[in-house]
């Protein structure tokens, strides 16, 4: 079977790259798949780690989370749709009217 | 009880006021603070404390304990009374409110029922501070002394008054927090020894030696820096230089009742609790920093009647004249003999009245000239004789007069600390002591140049003579400081009955 | 003695006259004159009462009022009435009533303004000088000191419409306060050393000095010196006020320029009484004095350099007031150095004889003011003899007395002066210096004096008013008249050369003061100068150097009738030269006093300055500090969310790198 | 009497959910109804109904010895939690009432109460998390409204921008606290706090332990506004509806915390994490966000933006609780930060409230704008200027006590260096929040300002948070006692 860290390694990279993405794309949308992106990281380490410890805790709770995740993508959408209202757009670094 | 009835005369009073409508304001005020006023003279005639409220044996006039707040281990409570020290301030309190209300009738023209609410405020906080024993209750009553003295120089203030306002407040507030921080060291450096923030248990505490070391830090160390930070904490309130520059800001800017309050009784807050905490809790720390205090008194003599004789505004001279004689206050404290104590006190409440008399004095002079500046004027004297009469007088009496209550505080500190027990006693004093030939240097000439000499005024208004309710404070004050000046008895037999056995332990 | 109980009365009289005329003045007709004429005159009564119960053999010297008694000691108001107390209290009371009464002369009748504070101030003086005399303790004679000076300040500048009398009340209050300051450390440090300020008694400081330097200390605390050299530095600095107030070297300026103030004031307190205060002081406690060489010969060196020096200034001085101011000086110069000498009671003598004369010359100099309409330049007189006679003879009595002519009272005084200074000084060079100045001061007294009444009264008047002055009335005359009489006759009280001659026993000044209090009589002094001081008098008849100071003071006045008799004299003091102006300018000694004060404020400026700048630079320069920093720190926040993320992510690793690290984790 | 069942201890929660359940039911039987009477009333009804459980079972006395644990130990009532959810109820109501004024005219008022109730519900369940699970979905209960209500204005660019970086910023850092989660389970093999704790010592991997809790303490810092996870806050809390910038900076950061607290005294108590120095983390939290709240927050122009770096600045504060943990003062520290909460909850939405109704009056937003409003509106400036001393720490309100025994329990806990920091920004803090008085009471006014009406519903609100601040102060004893007990209870 494939050891615990293998799967570590594998939600750390994801997490990197969803991280990554944050820093680097403008695009709202993107933006909010990153985070997707992190938060399966996430879950990839319940599920690993609910398998080595032998609770299913940590499966339940991915559950929770991919049904958070859906939600906050809804309200995200929306209040992207919004932004592209007021801004004519969706590019994050545009609304930055507010500083200092 | 009747300390509370006394505050909760102050603060109904304030709140009737503030509700008044304008044109009743002032008889209102008048009329309101004559309750505390009244209320402080039973308790004077009625006192019947003996020792020091900070010490065993004290046995405290008007006594309330109860609880307010239980802090896991620590109780804080309710915790009010008088001694020999505290009873004579908490006179002068009323007293100057009564008085700096009837000054205000002719200055403040708008907003007054604000005004007048605030000044009743002022002399609640003030009372409070001279009455509570228990820190937190103190503590409140100090800080919150800050707010009505903030806005009355902010909203009724001179043309720089933001900023002076600001200045004050901020600055004080500083070294409330800093004085604070080193209380506390002492406090939890007391650990289970005391179960209450009660200044007199505490002051026990630390005099019994049951200070512990606190964070791995030795009690001597926390002895140390806690006197530190608490003597730069009050030091900027008295304020000693060199943390006084907020002083002369805040009195040219304030309105002349704001100001006689200021002199007369905020300052004594700070040489007060100088007095209580610094001097009485930890003697024997004050006996090791003796010299070096000894040398910042001297120096805020000396360097404030200095600058009192660089001015030109008769307000700044009398500002910074005050800084002179709080000098003195802190030479009295740091010789620690009972006529330096003793007089230490005395002198709070002649420098009390005395400087209400000269802001008094100015405020009647500014509201008819429209000036203060020493040369935009000559002559007053022949067309307001009474004003400068009391002028001479409150000059006089601040010059050090004998029979006037000045020289009584200002002998008996000198006779105190002429001999104490810290090194170079001697040669500070006689030093201080020169203080006595500038603060007449400045003085007579001040008076020489405003009052006397050919009539002349540059501001176009027409002098006339001051109206009768602006000479009313003028002239009580005057026989107040000549009454103490003849009789000081009347006030230093209780304060020596409490400064006494401070002299027990440490110096 | 039922006399005694009334003692506080004479000082109370006319503190009442005070009140009374400050509140009541202006309602009474004549605007508190009589108030006060009334209270010096019960005090004048009391006070022959007090004298005559004394020289029954009585004294008095009791704690009245206490101030304030913690444990230490405690300070409080007395009385003591001794022979040297009840002399001075019917001088200082003779003096005042006489110039009350002359005031209404002087300022009634010339229709002065402001007359009810005029005599409120004639009567605080009047209280406080007496006062001072009945204090029985340094701590209260320092409190009336005070009050003296606050007087001399009062009515210095009573004329306050001008500029000139202010500034005079101001430099007058403010020299006098700098002696003031050495005096007051001087009664600190007594209570300190001694436990107690009071003059008389077995308890007394000077008591208790005594037998320390005796040798039993006792509770007497030196702070490590030896007793001699503290109570030297205690009587040095007693000795300041001493100088501060009796106008002498270097502390006399101020009073030249007090003749600023109405002519009377000058008579009473610039002649009479305030000045004497110093002197009085220093025989009221001369029993501490007389324990102390050093501080005796600094007295006496003092006062005759102050003698000679300012008689040489009022030789060429043009106003009749100013001859006088500079005369005043001169003479309490002579007390100084009688006192200094060992001469307690030729120093006493003399005071007693100049206040007559010195009152007598200034009140005269008053009325030839009044007559000339207040000018007083002596160059627009003369001839005046033969308008205004009773002020003439009168003046002339008093011009006699204080050249020290025989037969009159200065004669008498100022001859013992010298005579003791003499007697001590060939044991001592020291003093025999200060003797030589005095005596050469004699000529110069005698010169000045002269020039005087040549220049008001002889010759033909040289102006105007001096033809056909303004006459002056019976309250101006009485007292130049009582004046003139003690004038001729008070110096035969003590006649110590007559006495030597004849054998007999007339010096009854010395017999007054002789008895009174054990330890304050004027034998127990000699006892003390003797043992403590060393002082020795050489065996010498009185009667040669009588005759050679009169020989000089006539020689003096020769001179003077040389230069300025005749019907217009003219003006010699050209001939001095370089010298005149010197003289003129008074040795420019107010003009390095007015560097001082200006030096003085020149470094309150450089102060207020720095506490402008630097400190409160300081705390201003903290918050602009902290403000200008939050506007830097706020620019953190750029608005552009990616940036936000991004410093996000970066504290986060910041913090596992710095956690790992610490926690070592990997 | 019978004794309640064991769920009653979770009232408050389910009475929370219920209104907005209520609510969403009454918006789908009259859509986008403007019934203001209804919808605010219905809310405020519940808030206090929530309110009033809280207090009551506070005095019942269920908080006590460990309190009621329900659903296998995911719910835990006790002391703390009751405390919080009186504060999370208490600014709730507040916020109803001043919206009342606020949303008048406005569609959507039943969406707009029901997510204030949905968040708060979320609020208190985070008060009573007992496991990481419930944390992190209660964490996100709360989020997703607050996104919401913050673009309420969905026309206003600004509201829209806040509500954006909210999101953004948001969603990263609950994506971290989930990976901190994620990974503290792989280490103890559990979620609910017992088994971390119970587990926590015994496992070698304490890199991945550290990176864990360091995760979880990032995403509780979002919450609070804690730099450097602050960066949403001063643009969320100036870009929002007021009652909404109120509602956030208040109840919201303090539910933050009260997660904060539990997590990290009972999961990772000191006594059992030792390789994760978590209490110097927090150390640096406090200094670096007390400091950049406060001198970021001196130079403002923008009262709103002022308060709301202002409100950076106190969070600072009330971290000293975590930071001087471990010096002998724990009970003492702690209780004083959840002090401090409490009444910061009743200043600072006060203070927010103002600014809703000075926005309600359309005067600006600059100190300028405010110039002489003292003597237009002295009953609401004089409860500005309360809220603004009492923050400052000056004793016209309960402020001034929590704040200076925080300060003083601080060095009593040995960390007299915090407290000295923490004394600096006081006192510079007290400097800016004077510009507000002395913009309302000490600068003319410049003319054209007309003041129509008085709002009922805000003034109210106003009004009541001052009285509350005000008499916080003679009361103190009765929030500080739980408090203290309750922490205790803790360790």
């Amino acid at each position: 079977m494939v050891p615990v860290q293998y799967y570590l390694l594998l939600s750390a990279g994801l997490f990197c790259v969803g991280l990554f993405g944050i820093l680097t794309r403008r695009n709202a949308l993107v933006f909010l798949m990153s985070v997707e992106i992190m938060l399966t990281a996430a879950n990839i380490n319940f599920v690993a780690f609910s398998f080595q410890h032998g609770n299913l805790t940590g499966q339940v709770f991915s559950l929770f989370t991919i049904a958070l995740a859906a939600a906050e993508v809804a309200v995200g959408i929306g209040i992207v749709l919004v932004l592209y209202r007021n801004f004519r757009g969706v590019d994050v670094t545009e609304a930055a009217t507010m500083r200092w | 009880m009747i300390i509370e009835l006394l505050l909760a005369f102050c603060l109904i009073g304030a709140v009737v006021v503030f509700v008044l409508p304008d044109e009743y304001a002032p008889v209102g005020a008048l009329t309101a603070s004559l309750f505390p006023l009244v209320t402080s003279f039973v308790m004077w005639f009625g006192f019947d404390g003996s020792g020091n409220a900070f010490l065993e044996g004290g046995q405290l006039a008007y006594e309330t304990m109860v609880q307010w707040i239980s802090l896991g281990p620590y109780a804080i409570n309710w915790h009010v009374g008088v001694d020999g020290i505290s009873m004579p301030l908490v006179v002068l309190a009323t007293v100057l409110t009564t008085l700096a209300i009837l000054t205000a009738w002719t200055p403040i023209d708008e907003r007054r029922s604000q005004f007048y609410g605030l000044m009743l405020l002022l002399e609640a906080g003030l009372l409070g501070v001279f009455v509570a024993l228990d820190f937190f209750a103190w503590l409140v009553f100090w800080e919150v002394v800050l707010v009505p003295m903030y806005m009355l120089i902010g909203v009724w203030g001179g043309p720089r008054r933001k900023y002076a306002a600001v200045k004050f407040f901020v600055y004080t507030n500083l070294a409330t927090l800093v004085m604070f921080l080193g209380f506390m060291a002492l406090v939890f450096g007391l650990g289970d020894s005391v179960s209450t923030l009660d200044m007199p248990a505490i002051t026990q505490a630390i005099r019994a030696g049951e200070l512990g070391s606190l964070a791995g830090i030795a009690p001597g160390t926390i002895k140390s820096v806690a006197f530190v930070a608490m003597f730069a904490g009050f030091a900027v309130k008295v304020p000693i230089v060199p943390v006084h520059t907020w002083l002369p800001d805040a009195h040219v800017e304030a309105p002349t009742p704001a100001s006689v309050m200021l002199a007369g009784a905020l300052l004594k807050m700070g040489t007060y609790a100088l007095l209580r905490f610094n001097f009485t809790m930890l003697p024997d720390v004050a006996a090791d920093f003796a010299p070096f205090i000894a040398l910042l008194a001297v120096v805020s003599v000396i360097y404030g009647a200095m600058l009192a004789l660089a001015q030109q505004d008769l307000k700044r001279i009398v500002a910074y004249s005050s800084i002179s004689s709080m000098g003195f206050v802190i030479l009295g404290l740091v010789a620690y003999t009972e006529y330096g104590l003793g007089g230490a006190t005395f002198q709070m409440l002649s420098h009390g009245l005395l400087s209400g008399l000269l802001f008094a004095c100015v405020g009647v002079i500014y509201n008819t000239t429209h000036t203060r500046m020493v040369g935009d004027m000559s002559g007053l004297a022949d067309r307001m004789p009474v004003t400068t009469g009391m002028f001479v007088a409150g000059s006089f009496g601040y010059m050090g007069l004998p029979f006037m209550a000045g020289f009584m505080g200002e002998y008996f500190i000198f006779q105190g600390s002429f001999a104490a027990d810290f090194a170079g006693s001697m040669v500070f004093t006689a030093v201080a002591m020169f203080g006595i030939v500038i603060v007449a240097g400045y003085f007579l000439y001040a008076m020489q140049r405003t009052l006397f000499g050919e009539y002349r005024l540059e501001t176009d208004y027409t002098v006339g003579r001051a109206a009768v309710h602006d000479i009313v404070p003028l002239a009580v004050l005057v026989v107040l400081v000549i009454v103490l000046g003849t009789a000081p008895n009347i006030f230093f037999d209780m304060i020596t009955d409490a400064v006494g056995p401070m002299l027990g332990g440490g110096l | 003695m039922v006399a005694f109980d009334y003692a506080p009365a004479i000082a109370l009289l006319p503190f009442a006259s005070f009140v009374i005329a400050l509140f009541a003045g202006k309602y009474m007709p004549k605007r508190g004159a009589l108030a006060g004429i009334l209270a010096t005159g019960g005090s004048l009564v009391l006070s022959i009462w007090m004298a005559f119960t004394v020289a029954g053999g009585e004294t008095y010297n009791e704690e009245l009022y206490t101030f304030v008694s913690p444990e230490a000691f405690d300070l409080h108001l007395g009385i003591l009435v001794d022979p040297l107390a009840a002399l001075m209290l019917i001088i200082v009371s003779l003096v005042a009533f006489l110039v009350h009464i002359f005031s209404l002369g002087y300022m009634n009748d010339e229709g002065e303004t402001g007359l009810p504070r005029y005599y409120a101030g004639l009567g605080l003086f009047t209280a406080s000088m007496l006062g001072f005399v009945l204090a029985d303790n340094l701590f209260m004679a320092f409190m009336f000191f005070e009050m003296v000076g606050l007087c001399s300040w009062l009515l210095i500048g009573f004329w306050f419409r001008d500029d000139a009398p202010p500034s005079a009340a101001k430099k007058a209050f403010l020299v006098t306060r700098f002696g003031d300051y050495f005096f007051l450390v001087g009664v600190v440090g007594i209570f300190v050393t001694f436990s107690t300020a009071t003059y008389a008694g077995s308890e007394s400081f000077v008591r208790l000095a005594e037998e320390a330097l005796a040798g039993n200390v006792g509770a007497v605390n030196t702070f490590g010196f030896e007793p001699q050299t503290w109570f030297a530095i205690l009587g040095l600095l007693v000795l300041g006020g001493v100088i501060g107030k009796s106008a002498q070297f270097p502390l006399h300026t101020w009073l030249p320029d007090a003749m600023e103030g109405p002519t009377p004031v000058s008579a009473l307190i610039h002649a009479a009484t305030m000045v004497a205060a110093g002197v009085y002081l220093v025989a009221r406690m001369y029993g501490f004095y007389a324990l102390l060489p050093t501080v005796l010969a600094i007295i006496a060196f003092i006062g005759g350099f102050t003698a000679l020096f300012a008689a040489t200034m009022a030789v060429v001085k043009r106003e009749i007031k100013q001859v006088l101011a500079y005369s005043t000086i001169s003479q309490y110069g002579y007390m100084m150095l009688g006192l200094g000498v060992g001469g307690y009671v030729a120093a006493t003598f003399h005071l007693m004889t100049h206040a007559f004369f010195k009152a007598l010359l200034f009140l005269g100099a008053g009325s030839v003011i009044i007559a000339m309409h207040h000018n007083e330049d002596m160059w627009d007189m003369g001839g005046l003899k033969d308008r205004m006679p009773v002020t003439y003879w009168t003046f002339l009595a008093g011009s006699l007395a204080l050249a020290g002519i025989f037969p009159f009272a200065g004669f008498w005084s100022k001859d013992e002066v010298l005579y003791e200074a003499l007697v001590h000084g060939l044991n001592d060079p020291l003093l025999l210096g200060a003797y030589a100045m005095g005596l050469l001061a004699v000529l110069f007294t005698g010169f000045y004096t002269f020039r005087m009444v040549l220049l008001t009264f002889h010759g033909e008047p040289r102006s105007e008013t001096a033809k056909n002055p303004h006459g002056v009335g019976w309250n101006v005359k009485l007292p130049l008249a009582v004046l003139g009489a003690l004038a001729v006759v008070a110096g035969f009280i003590n006649m110590v050369p007559v006495a030597e001659l004849t054998g007999a026993n007339i010096e009854f000044l010395h017999k007054w003061l002789e008895h009174g209090i054990t330890g304050v009589t004027s034998e127990h002094y000699g006892e003390l100068l003797s043992e403590f001081a060393g002082y020795q008098a050489a065996e010498l008849s009185p009667l040669i150097p009588a005759v050679v100071s009169l020989g000089l003071a006539l020689a003096g006045a020769g001179l003077a009738y040389v230069l300025y008799s005749g019907a217009s004299p003219e003006r010699h003091t050209d001939r001095l030269g370089s010298i005149k102006t010197l003289l003129m300018s008074n040795y420019y000694q107010d003009e390095y006093q007015v560097w001082l004060a200006d030096a003085t404020t020149r470094v309150a400026r450089a102060a207020d300055t720095f506490d402008q700048g630097v400190i409160d630079g300081v705390v201003n320069g903290v918050s602009s500090v902290s403000l200008f920093s939050g506007s830097r720190i706020k620019r953190v926040q750029t608005g552009v969310v990616t940036n936000y993320a991004a410093l996000l992510s970066l504290g986060l690793v910041a913090l596992l790198v710095v956690f790992g690290l610490l926690g070592g984790w990997f | 009497m019978a004794p309640l069942p064991d769920w009653t201890a979770a009232a408050p929660a389910i009475l929370l959910g219920l209104t907005a359940i209520t609510l969403l039911i009454i918006d789908s039987i009259s859509p986008r109804s403007k019934n203001r009477n209804l919808l605010a009333g219905t809310t405020l009804v519940g808030t206090l109904a929530a309110l009033a459980a809280a207090v009551g079972l506070l005095v019942t006395g269920t908080g006590t010895n460990g309190g009621v644990s329900l659903y296998g130990g995911q719910i835990i009532v006790d002391g703390m939690s009751l405390f919080f959810t009186i504060i999370f109820t208490s600014v709730a109501a507040l916020v109803t009432l001043a919206s009342y004024d606020y949303l008048a005219g406005e569609t959507e008022q039943a969406e707009y109460y029901a997510l204030v109730m949905l968040a708060t519900t979320g609020m208190a369940m985070m008060a009573s998390a007992g496991s990481l699970a419930l944390v992190f979905v209660s964490f996100e209960l709360l989020s997703l409204p607050s996104y919401a209500l913050v673009a309420f204005l969905k026309d206003n660019r600004g509201s829209v921008e806040a509500s954006l970086k909210y999101l953004l910023i948001g969603a990263l850092s609950s994506a971290i606290l989930l990976y901190g989660i994620s990974l503290i389970y792989g280490v103890t093999g559990g979620l609910l706090f017992e088994t971390v704790a119970a587990n926590i010592q015994n496992s070698g991997l304490t890199g991945m332990l550290g990176i864990g809790v360091l995760m979880v303490l990032g995403g509780f810092a979002f919450k609070t506004a804690s730099v450097p996870f602050h960066f949403w806050a001063p643009e969320a809390y100036e870009g929002s509806p007021g009652p909404i910038s109120a509602y956030l900076s208040s109840a919201s950061k303090a539910a933050g915390f009260v997660v904060a607290f539990r997590v990290f005294t009972v999961a990772f108590g000191l006594d059992i994490v030792s390789s994760v120095d978590w209490v110097l983390a927090f150390q640096v939290l406090a200094v670096v966000t007390m400091t950049l709240g406060n001198f970021a927050a001196a130079t403002q122009d923008n009262v709103k933006r002022m308060l709301a770096y202002s409100s950076v600045g106190q969070a600072g504060y009330v971290l000293i609780g975590l930071a001087a943990l471990g010096g002998g003062q724990d009970a003492l520290v702690l209780g004083m930060s959840m002090t401090h909460l409490l009444v910061y909850g009743f200043m600072n939405t006060g203070a927010f409230l103002f600014i809703a109704l000075a926005e309600h009056w359309d005067i600006g937003r600059t100190f300028a704008d405010y110039n002489g409003l003292g003597s237009q509106a002295p009953i609401a400036c004089a409860a500005m200027s309360v809220f603004m001393l009492s923050l400052a720490g000056i004793p016209l309100g309960g402020g001034f006590l929590s704040k200076y025994f925080l300060f003083g329990a601080a060095v009593g806990a040995g960390f007299w260096w915090l407290a000295a920091i923490a004394i600096v920004n006081s006192v510079l803090s007290l400097y800016y929040y004077l510009r507000v008085v002395r913009a309302m009471w000490f600068e003319e006014s410049n003319g054209d300002r007309t003041i129509e009406g008085y709002p009922l519903g805000l003034y109210t609100a106003v009004i009541a948070a001052a009285v509350v601040t005000v008499l916080l102060i003679p009361a103190f004893n009765l929030v500080a006692d739980p408090a203290v007990d309750a922490a205790a209870a803790l360790f």
